[in-house]
């Protein structure tokens, strides 16, 4: 990314908003709805993003959030509280689960750590669907109604990808300003080396429950969003394999990268609707892909930006060293 | 001196686009400790590797005992004479001492006489038949050390390549490492080792090699290079010689 | 690089489904894969043969049938966008989808739309919230368990009766609405359990029933799962008289599980076992083209289309707009249009009525014992 | 001079295995304490045990008299007890100024403040002041995981002074690194020493590093102390040289 | 209680298929850390193998040899070749989600090339039941018992007592050591990923009599096992099968004693309880730390 002169970038960004602002204006409302879709898993997937790919901290349940932002945000608006207070409650619901689910972290680590997060998704997928009293169980919640901003109803396809997007926007912006604070930094010295971060007076326990937690947050304002956008739930959507397409939304675009989620989830909302058109195959032919991309990429489609920067580096490095003079000649 | 045992000439090669070796060229004579020495990063740990088929050679050649060696795989190499102890811990710790010992006939197959060659490295090392049963992640960090040598042992190499094996050990256990290598040169194995403690292993070597930026820099007998004041400077640590009592 | 695919992305929207015309166009958005994938697919087929066969004799009003399918991978949210792009190229009817969640997502859309959507859910509450473009291809739960519950009580005499059902809508749905109706004749329900779609182990589950030792069991799993607690009750000795619908009886569930089935009683809407002719001929049609006994779900797919077909010769023109209100109050005749294989009459809300059975296993075959007629 | 820190009858046990059985000692402001034994003395786990990493089972801290046993290392480290490892631990992907001032940044305000405040916490300058003191000016911008093993070693020490500690813990600083860079490294650590009074206990097995630069010397055997004395005296001691330093 | 035996019997008949299928998981694990989600579909794909030889006429003996073979081939080398191989180090999660990704592949491919349908399947043990202290116990589970009783004692024999077991056993451990005392690396594992696939072949062969063959019922029993692995202790044999028999019998007892509709939650709580206060499971080796 350090290819780019520092203006050509910021023409490039205004033109993708530009982008995302305009052209959808011609688009059908399928269109609309599978970019809305876009926008709503990007911002769950940057959560995912900050806990794993900057935080370190594996986590298999983020699904799960975006499902309790989902029916924090369903209930509510159902029984008549505006989507802007239901969005407030699903961050505060999520951020105060996602900081419990985080202690687990406190103890354990890696995959181990996955198999408690991925325990606890499912867990919270039986919540969902036994619990009818609260959560409607398998009938799930219909007619969610959307929000009116500004006194305009986002019942129309095109006002409500505006509501989508901007979330979004905000989001991305919080999320920018949050890694490159402090806080980002120790959070990438959580992932890189708990233990040196601790000696260097960095809380851990604090930095590990607040990726957890902001991340699980993020999951629940995606969710939050979600709600509205299907007008429907039921616990279906919200199981396990949400949390391992978010996952792998992070994994291929490339975890700890800024602009990993964004791509990852284009992947994965995106690219099984253009392999629609093979008909039985498109699901096939999507996990063919990953497995290619991946392959070519374990480490995500912006990762193989950083290997070249690598090999570009080694290559210089290893040029200086054949030219290098040696010390004892030197010293003779 | 005699012919040589093992001759490296011209080896380059590295790490993907990294570069390590620049024509590195030196010979060890048979029944000798060899001692390599140089700055971190000079590439000594990668030569250990180039002789031993772990790093695909770019150009140069490895003859050892009158034939060409270059890129052989490790079985033939085992089996052509030729052990490696590598830098730190390097042993199976979920088994038993004695089948890691055992382990250590894995490349001859069925043409040695394992339990007798067994029972004999057993012997070299008292420590190791006492524990022989227990699983050797119970070994101390000396203990394991014999236990590796042990294990290179058993298909009666000839020579012997022994990377840092100083490192983190005790004083103590430093001298009784050192102490098993001159008995294996005792015993006509040649040893050829790397040591970023240079100065206790050039006092147990006859030779002593330096390497710097992949390249050799000096082969001379090892008393030499230790009394030589610009290598002192240079490797040894010469400003620490001054103030050490 | 991040601004060329996106662009890409928008690209690819903007040039959405351009216009054929000449054939009649349905849309199908169906569970092709996850947890409904059987469903979907058995679905999907009926719905390809009909077509088959109603373009290969001229089709409708002279004009092709065409159809897209689109898979909703058993999720509400990719269903409702499906089902979006679907409505988005305008299509004549719409068909599916088949989980009643996805019913209840899509339905408000078609609506708005003001296109007619011929469904395979079965869930109760469907047809009730009084959506005018809403059609069933069987009988509702609120129809067909009232019609068990009374079997149960008037002709099994039970006094006790254990209820096993799937924890999916479907299964949750017809728990729900006979339990209601056990209650309210008077029988006890002396055990209530759920299971997983999927699940492989019905040991605990048979060995609860078997506790609670009641007159008459009441399974209501998808087939494979039957077959599974088919075995399990055989092999640990449970008597009571097992009822269910077409999913404890179906020829699927004999092939699966074997001796097992026999005895199995169950209420049958729409069945390829029917003693019927033309659903025999139906069912050997499907069979050859696909090489597996279709479910019922094949069934309704396929009834769908005729629907189309029937209610649209009906108006004796194509028009999407009209097509909800000719097909509501329309009875369609066996006679008049063999490939709606049995006498049909559809009321204000969409909902279905038809003949139906009341089926014993008995040697590994299907025996009709009752056959119970038309509601109205 | 007074104690810095005091530490009294310190025990550990790892199951039925004690590691550490019951070590006294204390070290005096300004002071350089090397802290020598054979491998599995219990020199490590001691470490640990006073930096918050383990709970002892037994014994007692005081930092400047007051008792910190059971704090986590992260507050023992805002309190000015600082230490670097015997491997490698630097922050691979971070640049190395990125990695001092994530040093010293834990240093700075509080959490809030560090949330909405600057990003480098105010901390540049200082980083690069470190940077220069110990010679990696021309490194600054690089990822600290491309840095050679001795460089790391010395971005490691460094970053333990970022937050300007009173105490510093160094765990075998010298294994590994070639005896040139090693003699660069203990000039900083004099160097250090002498200026801004901070004060230092090493744990090394290289007997000369050990014998020039450490003022008082302790030897541990067996969880235990064997013998705490001026380098010459440990070095003349039998029971030292019986269990560790051989000859 | 005469309940609770029926129970354990079901439980530990269904438990050692999840022994199975988790031993391999292990394996895999130790010799080239690959989280394999894929291993539910592992055990479903060889049943259609081996219909799929029915169907052009193969005996069901012949049909059997013919699916353990081609899931070797398949599931053992080409998934070792194809995808575990470049992605092997570049850490686990990359490889995790391929697997995920391979679970979907495998699934639709059934789907699409076989049926989306549920086949019988012919059993290798003749159906039945025989009476044990007064109790009807199906010849099925106790056929499932002793096959894989003995598949996991075959292996575990293998393993400690042969100079091939420890052969492979160092190749896990420590496998730059391995290479460099002449120990064949490359081919042990190829051979934890051909006994994986043998594993997988063998369960899916007593299983899918019981579960019938059908491209999801991988979902659940990939599940099972993957928790019985963690359960039991992810590193080691012996661990697996401790947490396939007993995450078997928990899971029948749950549905009998706690509630059907939460019986799935027990297993999972088991297993946040097990990683949280013996976070290397019920018998694993813990794993080093450097503190």
């Amino acid at each position: 990314m350090s290819g780019f002169a520092k203006p050509l970038k910021i023409a490039l960004g205004l033109i993708v908003i530009a982008g995302l602002i305009v052209i959808p204006m011609n688009f059908n409302r399928y269109g609309l709805f599978i970019l809305s879709q876009w926008a709503v898993m990007t911002i769950a997937a940057m959560g995912l993003n900050l806990t794993l790919g900057y935080a370190g901290q594996v986590s298999l349940a983020q699904g799960a959030f975006v499902g309790i932002g989902a029916y924090a945000a369903a209930i509510m608006t159902t029984h008549g509280w505006p989507l802007p207070a239901a969005i407030v409650v699903a961050i505060a619901l999520s951020f105060a689960v996602g900081w419990v689910l985080g202690y687990p972290a406190l103890r354990v680590q890696h995959h181990y750590l996955a198999f408690v997060t991925l325990a606890f998704s499912t867990l919270a997928f039986l919540v969902f669907r036994n619990e009818s009293w609260l959560t409607g169980g398998i009938y799930g919640i219909s007619n969610i109604p959307r929000p009116h901003v500004f006194g305009i109803a986002t019942n129309k396809p095109l006002p409500f990808y505006y509501i989508c997007l901007s979330s979004l926007a905000i989001v991305s912006v919080a999320v920018w300003w949050l890694i490159r604070s402090p806080w980002g930094r120790a959070f990438m010295a959580l992932r890189e080396n708990p233990l040196r971060a601790q000696s260097l007076g960095i809380d851990t326990r604090r930095y590990t429950l607040m990726a957890f937690a902001i991340g699980s947050a993020l999951g629940g304002v995606a969710g939050a969003l979600y709600a509205p956008l299907t007008q429907y739930i039921d616990p279906v959507p919200f199981n396990l394999s949400l949390s391992l397409d978010l996952l792998m939304m992070v994994i291929v675009g490339g975890a700890g990268f800024y602009f990993g989620p964004f791509l990852g989830a284009m992947i994965a909302v995106l690219l099984p609707e253009w392999l629609r058109f093979t008909e039985g195959y498109y699901l096939m032919l999507y996990a063919i892909a990953v497995m290619g991309l991946l392959i070519w990429s374990p480490t995500g489609i912006l990762g193989i930006l950083d290997r070249t920067m690598a090999a570009r580096r080694t290559k210089a490095a290893s040029a200086l060293r054949a030219v290098a003079k040696s010390r004892l000649e030197t010293a003779q | 001196m005699s012919d040589p045992i093992l001759s490296v000439h011209n080896l380059v090669g590295g790490y993907g686009k990294m570069t390590i070796l620049n024509g590195t060229t030196f010979s060890v004579p048979p029944a000798t400790i060899t001692t390599i020495i140089g700055p971190n990063g000079a590439g000594k740990s990668t030569v250990f590797k180039a002789i031993f088929g772990l790093l695909k050679l770019r150009e140069g050649k490895i003859n050892f005992a009158g034939r060409d060696v270059s890129n052989l795989s490790q079985r033939a190499l085992l089996n052509a004479g030729i052990c490696y102890v590598p830098q730190g811990r390097n042993i199976f710790p979920e088994l038993s001492v004695r089948h890691n010992i055992e382990l250590g006939g894995v490349a001859a197959g069925k043409d040695i006489d394992l339990p007798t060659r067994i029972e004999a490295a057993l012997d070299l090392f008292p420590a190791l038949r006492r524990k022989s049963a227990q699983q050797a992640s119970t070994l101390s960090g000396g203990e394991q050390k014999q236990l590796e040598i042990a294990r290179s042992l058993l298909l009666e190499p000839k020579l012997v390549l022994v990377d840092e094996p100083s490192i983190g050990l005790s004083p103590l256990m430093v001298q009784q490492t050192f102490d098993i290598l001159k008995s294996l040169r005792e015993r006509g194995v040649t040893v050829l080792m790397i040591e970023q403690n240079a100065r206790s292993a050039l006092e147990i070597s006859d030779i002593g090699i330096v390497l710097e930026l992949g390249q050799t820099r000096m082969v001379d007998k090892a008393e030499r290079i230790l009394n030589d004041p610009r290598i002192g400077q240079l490797f040894l640590g010469g400003a620490m010689e001054e103030s050490a009592a | 690089m991040k601004s060329t695919l996106l662009a890409g992305a928008l690209l690819a929207f903007a040039a959405a489904a351009g216009a054929h015309a000449q054939a009649i166009k349905l849309a199908d958005v169906a569970e092709l894969s996850g947890g409904g994938a059987t469903v979907g697919t058995n679905w999907k087929n009926g719905i390809d043969l009909a077509i088959e066969e109603i373009n290969a004799k001229g089709g409708v009003l002279g004009r092709k049938l065409e159809v897209t399918h689109a898979d909703s991978q058993s999720n509400p949210g990719v269903a409702r966008a499906q089902v979006q792009k679907a409505l988005d190229a305008e299509p004549y009817v719409l068909l599916g989808p088949g989980y009643s969640g996805s019913v209840k997502v899509t339905a408000p859309l078609a609506a708005e739309a003001g296109i007619a959507q011929i469904m395979g859910g079965e869930a109760a509450e469907l047809t009730q919230a009084g959506n005018k473009f809403l059609f069933r291809t069987s009988f509702g739960q609120q129809s067909s368990m009232p019609k068990v519950a009374k079997y149960i009580h008037d002709e099994m005499k039970a006094k006790s009766v254990a209820v096993v059902w799937v924890n999916n809508d479907f299964g949750r749905g017809g728990r729900d609405v006979v339990v209601k109706e056990l209650e309210r004749l008077g029988c006890k329900v002396v055990a209530d359990l759920s299971t997983e779609a999927g699940q492989a182990d019905f040991a605990a589950d048979v060995g609860k029933i078997k506790a609670a030792n009641p007159d008459a069991v009441f399974v209501y799993l998808n087939e494979e799962e039957s077959a599974r607690i088919l075995k399990e009750l055989k092999r640990q000795g449970v008597t009571a008289p097992l009822m269910g619908e077409t999913t404890l009886i179906g020829q699927k569930v004999i092939e699966l599980a074997g001796d097992a089935a026999n005895g199995a009683r169950g209420h049958v809407g729409l069945t390829t076992d029917a003693p019927v002719d033309l659903i025999k001929g139906f069912r050997d049609r499907f069979s050859k083209k696909y090489n597996y006994v279709p479910d019922h779900n094949g069934l309704k797919g396929y009834l769908a289309v005729y629907m189309v077909k029937a209610t649209t010769e009906k108006m004796g023109k194509i028009d999407s707009r009209a097509f909800a209100d000719a097909l509501h109050g329309l009875t369609i005749k066996a006679a008049d249009e063999p490939g709606i294989l049995m006498d049909v009459t559809f009321d204000a809300n969409g909902d279905i009525d038809r003949q139906s059975f009341l089926v014993e296993v008995v040697e590994g075959k299907q025996v009709v014992k009752q056959v119970l007629p038309k509601m109205k | 001079m007074s104690a810095v820190l005091e530490v009294t009858d310190i025990k550990k046990s790892f199951g039925g295995i004690t590691a550490v059985d019951g070590v006294s000692f204390d070290v005096r402001e300004g002071e350089i304490l090397g802290l020598i034994g054979p491998n599995g003395c219990g020199k490590s786990t001691l470490f640990n045990c006073i930096l918050g990493q383990l709970t002892p089972s037994g014994g007692e801290v005081k930092l400047d008299g007051k008792v910190v046993t059971g704090l986590r290392p992260s507050e023992l480290n805002k309190l000015g007890v600082s230490r670097t490892f015997q491997l490698l631990q630097v922050f691979p992907k971070l640049s190395v100024r990125e990695n001092l001032i994530l040093a010293g940044q834990e240093h700075q305000g509080n959490m809030a403040s560090r949330l909405v405040g600057r990003s480098d916490a105010g901390l540049t300058d200082t980083a690069d002041q470190m940077i220069g003191f110990f010679k990696l000016d021309h490194l600054a911008a690089e990822p600290a995981g491309g840095l050679s093993y001795g460089q790391q070693k010395l971005l490691d020490a460094a970053m333990a002074f970022m937050g300007g500690p009173r105490l510093v813990l160094l765990d075998e600083p010298a294994g590994g690194v070639n005896p040139t860079m090693l003699s660069d490294l203990k000039e900083r650590l004099v160097a250090i020493n002498r200026e801004k009074n901070a004060t230092f206990v090493v744990i090394e097995h290289n007997m000369e590093f050990v014998m020039s630069l450490c003022s008082r010397v302790m030897v541990m055997a067996e969880g235990k102390v064997l013998a705490m004395g001026r380098p010459d005296e440990v070095r003349k001691n039998p029971a030292v040289i019986e269990a560790y330093l051989g000859h | 209680m005469s309940n609770l035996f029926d129970l354990l019997v079901a439980g530990l008949a269904t438990g050692a298929i999840y022994a199975l299928v988790a031993v391999g998981f292990t394996l895999l694990w130790q010799t080239s850390q690959t989280i394999n989600f894929a291993q539910g579909e592992f055990v479903m794909l060889p049943a259609f193998l081996m219909l799929a030889a029915m169907h052009v006429g193969a005996p069901f003996w012949l049909a059997i040899i013919l699916g353990i073979l081609l899931s070797m081939i398949l599931l053992g080398l080409a998934f070792k070749i194809l995808l575990v191989d470049p992605m092997m180090r570049h850490g686990v999660l990359p490889l995790a989600i391929a697997t995920m990704a391979l679970a979907i592949g495998i699934k639709e491919a059934v789907k699409q090339f076989f049926s989306a349908e549920a086949s019988p399947f012919p059993s290798i043990v003749p159906t039945g039941d025989i009476s044990i202290l007064g109790h009807a116990v199906s010849l099925q589970s106790i056929g499932v018992l002793v096959v894989a009783i003995l598949a996991v004692f075959g292996l575990t024999t293998l393993l400690n007592r042969t100079s091939l077991g420890h052969q492979m056993q160092a190749a896990a451990q420590n496998p730059t050591v391995a290479r460099i005392i002449g120990v064949p690396v490359e081919r042990m594992i190829l051979l934890t990923f051909l006994i994986n696939a043998f594993l997988v072949a063998l369960a899916s062969l007593l299983i899918t009599p019981i579960y019938l063959a059908k491209f999801s019922s991988g979902e659940v029993l990939g599940q099972a096992a993957f928790i019985a692995a963690i359960v039991g202790g992810f590193n080691q044999v012996r661990g697996a099968i401790a947490g396939g028999l007993l995450i078997g019998v928990l899971d029948n007892l749950a549905a009998s004693y706690v509630s059907t509709q939460y019986r799935a939650a027990v297993p999972l709580v088991f297993l946040i309880v097990v990683i949280l206060f013996r976070p290397q499971g019920l018998l694993g080796r813990p794993e080093e730390r450097t503190v």
